[in-house]
C-alpha cells in the first residue's frame, strides 16, 4: 500500500477520514438526539473503514486480520451503546415529551 | 486495474454522498432510510478491502439491526409526537460545526498520508501462529484464541447493555414482556413472510457459524441473523417475546459468556488464563461459538425489542 | 472477464446512485423505504458481481445476508405506519 | 470456456437493462403505486439474470445453490414488502403524499 | 519482569474472572438471591487483592500473557504498583458499597427492577474497573472502558434519564476520540501492547496526534474542566451507592489510562505546551469546581462539584512529574502524591456519598437548609462525613494532607508558585464548601425526627472515612507498593 500513491486502500482511508468529518458535523449540529445517535454510528463506521484500509496489504492477500477482529468487536460495542442510547431516548420522550437535551434546543419536538 | 480503481472511486463518492444525506438531510425518516443504504454500501466497501468477515458483520449489524433499531425508535417517537424538530440548526452553528469537522477530517487525512508504507501489521504473526490456533480462518483465530479476552469482555458488554436497557423498566411492569403487542392478519402476506423466512434464516445462521472456523462467518454474524429472523417472527404476530423474568430466557442469555468464562477459568487453573489447549482447540472453539451464537441472538433480539412494556 | 464484471458492478453503482434521487425526493415515506429496500437489491447484485470478479465464493454469503436482512427495515416501517404502531396493513376491521 | 464467458456477459447485460428500466420507472412515474409496480418486477428480474450470469463463473455446485438461494430470498422479500407497503400506502394515500413535505 | 511461577496463585486473573462470574450468576439467580452474592464475593476479592499486593511487593510487577500468546499477538495484564494500589482501592470501596446497597437494592418482597438489574451492573462494573486498572493492551482497555461506561450510565439512569443521556453522549464522543487514537497508533506501530509501544520509535507527529486524540477522549470521560458538564447532574441525581462508585472509582479508570499513555507508552513525547495545558485545565477545575460547590443547595450536588474540583489535583502530576520534569528529583514524590490523592479522594468521596445517602434515607431529602440538627439524629453518619471532609480538605494527619504535602513541596521545589497557590486555594475552598453543610447539621438544639437508619449501615461510611485518614498515618506500605515497577523509581525524592 503506497502512502502517497492513489490506490484503493488510500482512497478508502481518506473516505474514512471524510466520513468522520461528516459524522462530527452531524453530532455537533443536530439537537434531535436520534440524529446525533445516527451521526455517532457514521463516525464509528468511518473510523473502522480507515482502520481496515490502513491494514489493507494489496489486492490478493487481504486485510490484516487483527484490525478485522478489532473492528468486529468495535461494531458490536457500538451497537450496544446505540441500543442503550435509543432506549434512554425513548424513555426521555415518554417522561418529558422531548427528544432533545434542553440546553441546546428549548423547543419541544412537535408532531410530524 | 483501472476498472477496479474506478469502481472504488465511484463507491467512495457514493458512500460520502449517502452519508452526507443521512447526516444533514432534512427529514428524520429520510435520514434513517439513507443510513440503511449507507450501511449496505459500507459492507460493499469492505468487500473491496477483502475484509469479508467485517463485510458480513457490517451487513448484518450495521445495515440490518441498527436500521431496525432506528426505525423502531422513530416509530416510538412518532407515537409520542417527538419525531421531528421545528427549526433546523442555526446558521452560525452550522458554520462552526462545518469548520470543526473540516479541521478534524483534514488532520486525520494528513496523518493517514504521513504514515510510512509497506506496513505489515500483525498479519505475519497471525499467519505464523495460525497452525496452533485450531482454526483456519485468521479472523476467527484472533477473535477466539489470540485475543479471546477481548471477545469475552465484548460478549459481556452486549449482555450488560441488555440489562442496562431493562433497568429502565418502570416498577409496575417489571418482569413483563418487551415491546408492543404485535398483531397481524393470520392469513395475510406478513404472517406468510414470517413463516417462510425463518427456516431459511436458521439454515443460513447455522451455516455461518459452522463455516466460521474455515472461512468468513462466526458467532456474531450468525447471532445477528438469528436475532433478525426472530424479530420478524414476532412482528408477524406468530410468537410473542418471552417475559423478562422467564427462567430459561436468563439461562440462554448467560450461556455464551458463561461457557466462554468457564473455558478461561479452567485455563487459569492450569496457569494459562484463557488458554485453549492445542490438542482439542477446534472442538472447544466451536462449542464456544455455538454457545455464543445462542446468547448473542437472544440478547440482540431483546435489545432491539426494548424494555419490558406489558405485564407478563 | 473480471474487467467486465467490475465494469458491470460500476454500472450498477450508477443505477443505485440514480435510485437515491427518489429516496431524497420521494414525497411520501413509503416511497423512501421502498426505494431503500430495492436499492438493497441492487447492492446484492453488486455483491454477486464482486464475488465473481474476485472468485471468492465467501462473498456470496455477504450477498445472502444482505438479501435476508433487506426486508427488515421495510417491515419496521410497515409496522409504524399502522395505527398503534404494531399492526398489519392487511388487517380488516374486525382484527384491527 | 469462451461460451461460459459469453453467456455471463449476455445475462449480466440483460440484468443491467432490467435494472435501468426499473430505476427509470422509479424516477419518472407519477405516483407511488406505479413506481412500486415498475421497480419491484424489474429489479428482481435484473437480479435473477445477474445471478444466473454469475453462476456461469462459479466452479462448484455449492456456490450455484447459494446464488439460487440469494435470488429466491431477494424475490420473496421484495414481493412481500411491495405488497405490504402498497397496502399500507393505500390506506393513507390522501393525507400521505399531501401533508408530507418534510418526509 | 518476572513471569508468574507456574505454581503461583493466579491472583490477577481471578480479579477479572470472579466479578464476571458473579455478574452472570446475578443475572441467573434473579433479584432475591443476587444481593447476597456480594457477601461472599467481597471478602474473597479483598483476600485475592491482598495476595496480589503481596506478590507485587515481593516478586515485582506481575505480567500475565493471556491465552499463552506473547505480546504483539496476545493481550497482557500488567500487575505493577500503580495497578495494585488502585485494585486495592476498588476492592475496598466496592465491598463497602455492595454491603451498603443491600437495603436500597435488596428485594424484601418480589423482585423489582432495581433489585434485579443493579447487581449484574455492579459486578460488571467491578470487573470492568479491574480490567482497566491492570490492562496492558490499549484496545482491550477500550472494550473494558465501554463496559464501565455502560454500567455507569445505567446506574445514573436509576436517578435521572436526562442526566444519564447527557453522560452517555459525552462518553460516546470520548470513546470515539480514544478509538481514533488507537487506530492511528496501531497503523503506525503494528502493536497495541503498552510495553512494546514504549520501545517503538515511530514518527513524532503520528504519536503526538494519536496521543492527543486519546487524551481528549479520556478527558471527556474523566470530566476534567471544561468537559465536566455531565458529571454534577449525573453524580448528583444517581442513587447514593451509585454516586459513591462513580465519583471514587469510575472517573479514576480513564485517569489511570491517561497516566499509562503519558508515563508508559510515550513518556518523552509530551511537549511543554501539552503539559502546561493540562496543568491550566487542572487549575481551572480546582477553582471552578470549588466555587460552584459553594453555591449548591443540595448536599449531593456539593459533593459532586467537589469531585470536579478534586479531579483537578490529579492532573498536577503532569507539570510536576511528566514530560521534561520526569528526571527531576521531586518527580517521583509528585507522582506518588498524585496517586495518593486519588486514593484518599476515592475513600473520602465514597464515605461522603454514602453518608449523604443515609441523610436522604433519614430525612427524605438532602436540601442543606433543612438538615438542621441531623448530626444529633445520625451522629455516626455526620461524624463520618466530617472525617471525610478533613481528608478532602487536606488537614493533617489525613491521606489527603500527605498527598497535598508531596505535591506542594514538589511544586515549590520546581518553582511553580502558581500551581502551589492553586493547591492551597483549593484546600481553603474545600474547607469553605464542606464546612457549610457540617455547620448546618450541627445547628439548632432539637433532634429532628427521622426514619430509622440501622446502626451497622452507619459504620460503613465511618470505616471508609477512617481509612482515608489512616492513609496519611500508615503511608509506608501503599507508598512502597506504588513505587513497584514505576519507570523512574524514587531515588531520592523529597520525602526519603
Amino acid at each position: 500500500m503506497s502512502g502517497a500513491g492513489l490506490d484503493s486502500a488510500t482512497l478508502f482511508a481518506l473516505t474514512g477520514a471524510i466520513l468522520i468529518g461528516i459524522g462530527v458535523y452531524g453530532f455537533i449540529v443536530h439537537a434531535h438526539l436520534l440524529r446525533r445517535i445516527l451521526a455517532f454510528n457514521v463516525i464509528g463506521s468511518g473510523i473502522f473503514l480507515m482502520f481496515g484500509a490502513l491494514g489493507f496489504r494489496g489486492a490478493g492477500n487481504g486485510t490484516d486480520p487483527v484490525p478485522q477482529a478489532l473492528i468486529i468487536t468495535g461494531i458490536v460495542v457500538a451497537l450496544s451503546l446505540t441500543a442503550l442510547a435509543v432506549a434512554l431516548l425513548v424513555k426521555l420522550a415518554e417522561e418529558e415529551g422531548g427528544a432533545t437535551l434542553p440546553e441546546e434546543q428549548p423547543g419541544r419536538g412537535e408532531a410530524e | 486495474m483501472t476498472a477496479a480503481l474506478l469502481f472504488d472511486a465511484g463507491l467512495c463518492l457514493l458512500v460520502l454522498v449517502v452519508a452526507f444525506s443521512a447526516v444533514a438531510g432534512r427529514g428524520l425518516f429520510g435520514a434513517i432510510a439513507f443510513f440503511i443504504i449507507y450501511g449496505m454500501l459500507i459492507a460493499l466497501a469492505w468487500l473491496r478491502l477483502e475484509g469479508v468477515d467485517v463485510a458480513l458483520a457490517e451487513a448484518a449489524i450495521g445495515a440490518g439491526l441498527t436500521g431496525m433499531l432506528l426505525i423502531g425508535a422513530w416509530s416510538m417517537l412518532k407515537q409520542l409526537g417527538v419525531s421531528g424538530l421545528p427549526g433546523g440548526p442555526s446558521v452560525p452553528l452550522r458554520i462552526a460545526a462545518g469548520a470543526v469537522s473540516g479541521l478534524v477530517a483534514l488532520a486525520l487525512a494528513a496523518t493517514v498520508l504521513a504514515l510510512p508504507d509497506g506496513r505489515e501489521g500483525l498479519s505475519p504473526a497471525v499467519a505464523e501462529s495460525l497452525g496452533r490456533s485450531g482454526v483456519d480462518n485468521p479472523v476467527t483465530a484472533v477473535l477466539l484464541n489470540f485475543r479471546a479476552y477481548d471477545t469475552l469482555l465484548e460478549s459481556v458488554v452486549l449482555l450488560i447493555a441488555l440489562i442496562a436497557v431493562w433497568s429502565l423498566t418502570p416498577r409496575a411492569v417489571w418482569g413483563g414482556v418487551p415491546g408492543l403487542a404485535q398483531h397481524a392478519r393470520s392469513d395475510g402476506v406478513l404472517s406468510m413472510f414470517g413463516r417462510l423466512l425463518p427456516p431459511l434464516g436458521l439454515v443460513v445462521a447455522i451455516y455461518l457459524v459452522w463455516a466460521g472456523s474455515s472461512q468468513p462467518g462466526g458467532a456474531f454474524q450468525a447471532g445477528t441473523v438469528l436475532a433478525a429472523v426472530w424479530l420478524l417472527v414476532v412482528m408477524a404476530g406468530l410468537y410473542d417475546e418471552p417475559p423478562a423474568s422467564s427462567r430459561n430466557l436468563r439461562l440462554a442469555l448467560v450461556a455464551g459468556p458463561g461457557v466462554f468464562l468457564a473455558v478461561g477459568a479452567v485455563g487459569a487453573a492450569f496457569g494459562v488464563f484463557m488458554g485453549i489447549p492445542e490438542g482439542f482447540a477446534k472442538p472447544l472453539i466451536l462449542s464456544i461459538e455455538f454457545a455464543l451464537t445462542v446468547s448473542i441472538a437472544v440478547t440482540l433480539a431483546l435489545l432491539v425489542a426494548g424494555r419490558p412494556r406489558r405485564p407478563a | 472477464m473480471t474487467e467486465f464484471l467490475v465494469l458491470a458492478a460500476l454500472a450498477l453503482l450508477a443505477i443505485v446512485a440514480a435510485g437515491l434521487v427518489r429516496v431524497h425526493l420521494g414525497p411520501s415515506r413509503a416511497d423512501r423505504i421502498i426505494s431503500a429496500q430495492l436499492i438493497g437489491t441492487g447492492g446484492v447484485a453488486i455483491a454477486l458481481l464482486l464475488a465473481a470478479a474476485s472468485a471468492d465464493t465467501a462473498i456470496i454469503d455477504v450477498a445472502l445476508v444482505l438479501a435476508l436482512l433487506a426486508a427488515f427495515a421495510a417491515v419496521g416501517f410497515i409496522k409504524s405506519a399502522s395505527r398503534d404502531g404494531a399492526g398489519d396493513p392487511e388487517e380488516t376491521e374486525e382484527e384491527a | 470456456m469462451i461460451a461460459l464467458d459469453v453467456m455471463t456477459v449476455l445475462l449480466v447485460c440483460t440484468g443491467l437493462v432490467f435494472f435501468v428500466a426499473g430505476t427509470a420507472g422509479l424516477l419518472r412515474f407519477p405516483d407511488f403505486h406505479s413506481r412500486l409496480h415498475a421497480l419491484t418486477k424489474a429489479d428482481n428480474l435484473g437480479l435473477g439474470f445477474i445471478a444466473l450470469g454469475v453462476a456461469f463463473q462459479m466452479t462448484d455446485a455449492w456456490s450455484v445453490a447459494k446464488l439460487a438461494l440469494v435470488w429466491m430470498l431477494a424475490g420473496l422479500a421484495a414481493a412481500s414488502v411491495a405488497q405490504l407497503v402498497a397496502r399500507a400506502a393505500l390506506d393513507r394515500l390522501p393525507d400521505e403524499s399531501g401533508g408530507e413535505h418534510k418526509g | 519482569m518476572t513471569a508468574p511461577l507456574p505454581g503461583a496463585f493466579p491472583a490477577l486473573e481471578l480479579l477479572i474472572v470472579l466479578p464476571l462470574a458473579a455478574s452472570l450468576l446475578a443475572i441467573l439467580l434473579g433479584g432475591r438471591l443476587a444481593p447476597r452474592i456480594v457477601l461472599l464475593l467481597g471478602p474473597a476479592m479483598l483476600v485475592v487483592t491482598a495476595v496480589l499486593a503481596f506478590q507485587i511487593q515481593t516478586q515485582g510487577p506481575v505480567r500475565v500473557e493471556i491465552g499463552g500468546w506473547e505480546a504483539p499477538l496476545g493481550i497482557a495484564l500488567i500487575g505493577d504498583g500503580l495497578a495494585g494500589v488502585f485494585l486495592v482501592l476498588t476492592a475496598i470501596v466496592m465491598t463497602a458499597v455492595g454491603v451498603f446497597a443491600q437495603k436500597p437494592f435488596g428485594s424484601e418482597g418480589a423482585e423489582t427492577t432495581e433489585s434485579y438489574t443493579f447487581w449484574p451492573l455492579y459486578f460488571a462494573m467491578w470487573a470492568a474497573l479491574n480490567a482497566v486498572f491492570c490492562g496492558g493492551d490499549l484496545f482491550n482497555l477500550y472494550v473494558a472502558l465501554e463496559l464501565l461506561t455502560l454500567t455507569a450510565v445505567a446506574m445514573v439512569a436509576y436517578g435521572s434519564t436526562r442526566a444519564a443521556l447527557r453522560y452517555l453522549l459525552f462518553a460516546l464522543a470520548g470513546s470515539l476520540a480514544y478509538l481514533m487514537g488507537i487506530v492511528l497508533l496501531y497503523s503506525a506501530t503494528g502493536t497495541l501492547d503498552i510495553e512494546l509501544l514504549a520501545r517503538q520509535d515511530t514518527i513524532e507527529a503520528t504519536r503526538m496526534v494519536s496521543g492527543a486524540l486519546m487524551t481528549a477522549g479520556l478527558l471527556a470521560k474523566t470530566a476534567l474542566f471544561p468537559l465536566h458538564g455531565w458529571l454534577p447532574p449525573a453524580h448528583g441525581s444517581a442513587p447514593a451507592p451509585a454516586s459513591a462508585l462513580l465519583s471514587s472509582l469510575v472517573i479514576k479508570a480513564s485517569f489511570v489510562i491517561i497516566v499509562r499513555i503519558w508515563f508508559d507508552v510515550m513518556p518523552d513525547v509530551a511537549g511543554t505546551v501539552f503539559v502546561q495545558l493540562l496543568s491550566i485545565l487542572g487549575a481551572g477545575a480546582v477553582l471552578y469546581g470549588s466555587l460552584l460547590a459553594l453555591r449548591q443547595t443540595r448536599l449531593k450536588m456539593i459533593i459532586a462539584y467537589s469531585t470536579v474540583a478534586q479531579l483537578g489535583y490529579l492532573f498536577f502530576i503532569f507539570p510536576l512529574a511528566g514530560g521534561a520534569a520526569a528526571e527531576t528529583p521531586w518527580a517521583a514524590g509528585a507522582w506518588s502524591g498524585g496517586m495518593f490523592h486519588a486514593l484518599a479522594h476515592g475513600l473520602a468521596k465514597a464515605a461522603m456519598f454514602l453518608a449523604a445517602g443515609l441523610v436522604i434515607e433519614a430525612l427524605g431529602h438532602d436540601r442543606i437548609d433543612d438538615i438542621k440538627g441531623i448530626a444529633r439524629a445520625l451522629p455516626l453518619t455526620m461524624f463520618a462525613f466530617g472525617l471525610a471532609a478533613v481528608s478532602l480538605m487536606g488537614l493533617p494527619p489525613s491521606g489527603g494532607f500527605l498527598a497535598k504535602y508531596l505535591m506542594l513541596t514538589a511544586a515549590l521545589a520546581d518553582g511553580q508558585i502558581g500551581l502551589a497557590l492553586v493547591m492551597l486555594a483549593g484546600g481553603l475552598l474545600a474547607a469553605a464548601y464542606l464546612f457549610r453543610p457540617v455547620n448546618r447539621a450541627l445547628a439548632g438544639d432539637y433532634v429532628p425526627e427521622v426514619a430509622v437508619v440501622t446502626y451497622w449501615r452507619q459504620l460503613i461510611p465511618l470505616g471508609l472515612a477512617l481509612l482515608s485518614v489512616a492513609l496519611g498515618i500508615i503511608s509506608e506500605p501503599p507508598y512502597d507498593l506504588l513505587q513497584v515497577g514505576r519507570s523512574k523509581v524514587a531515588v531520592e525524592g523529597i520525602d526519603d
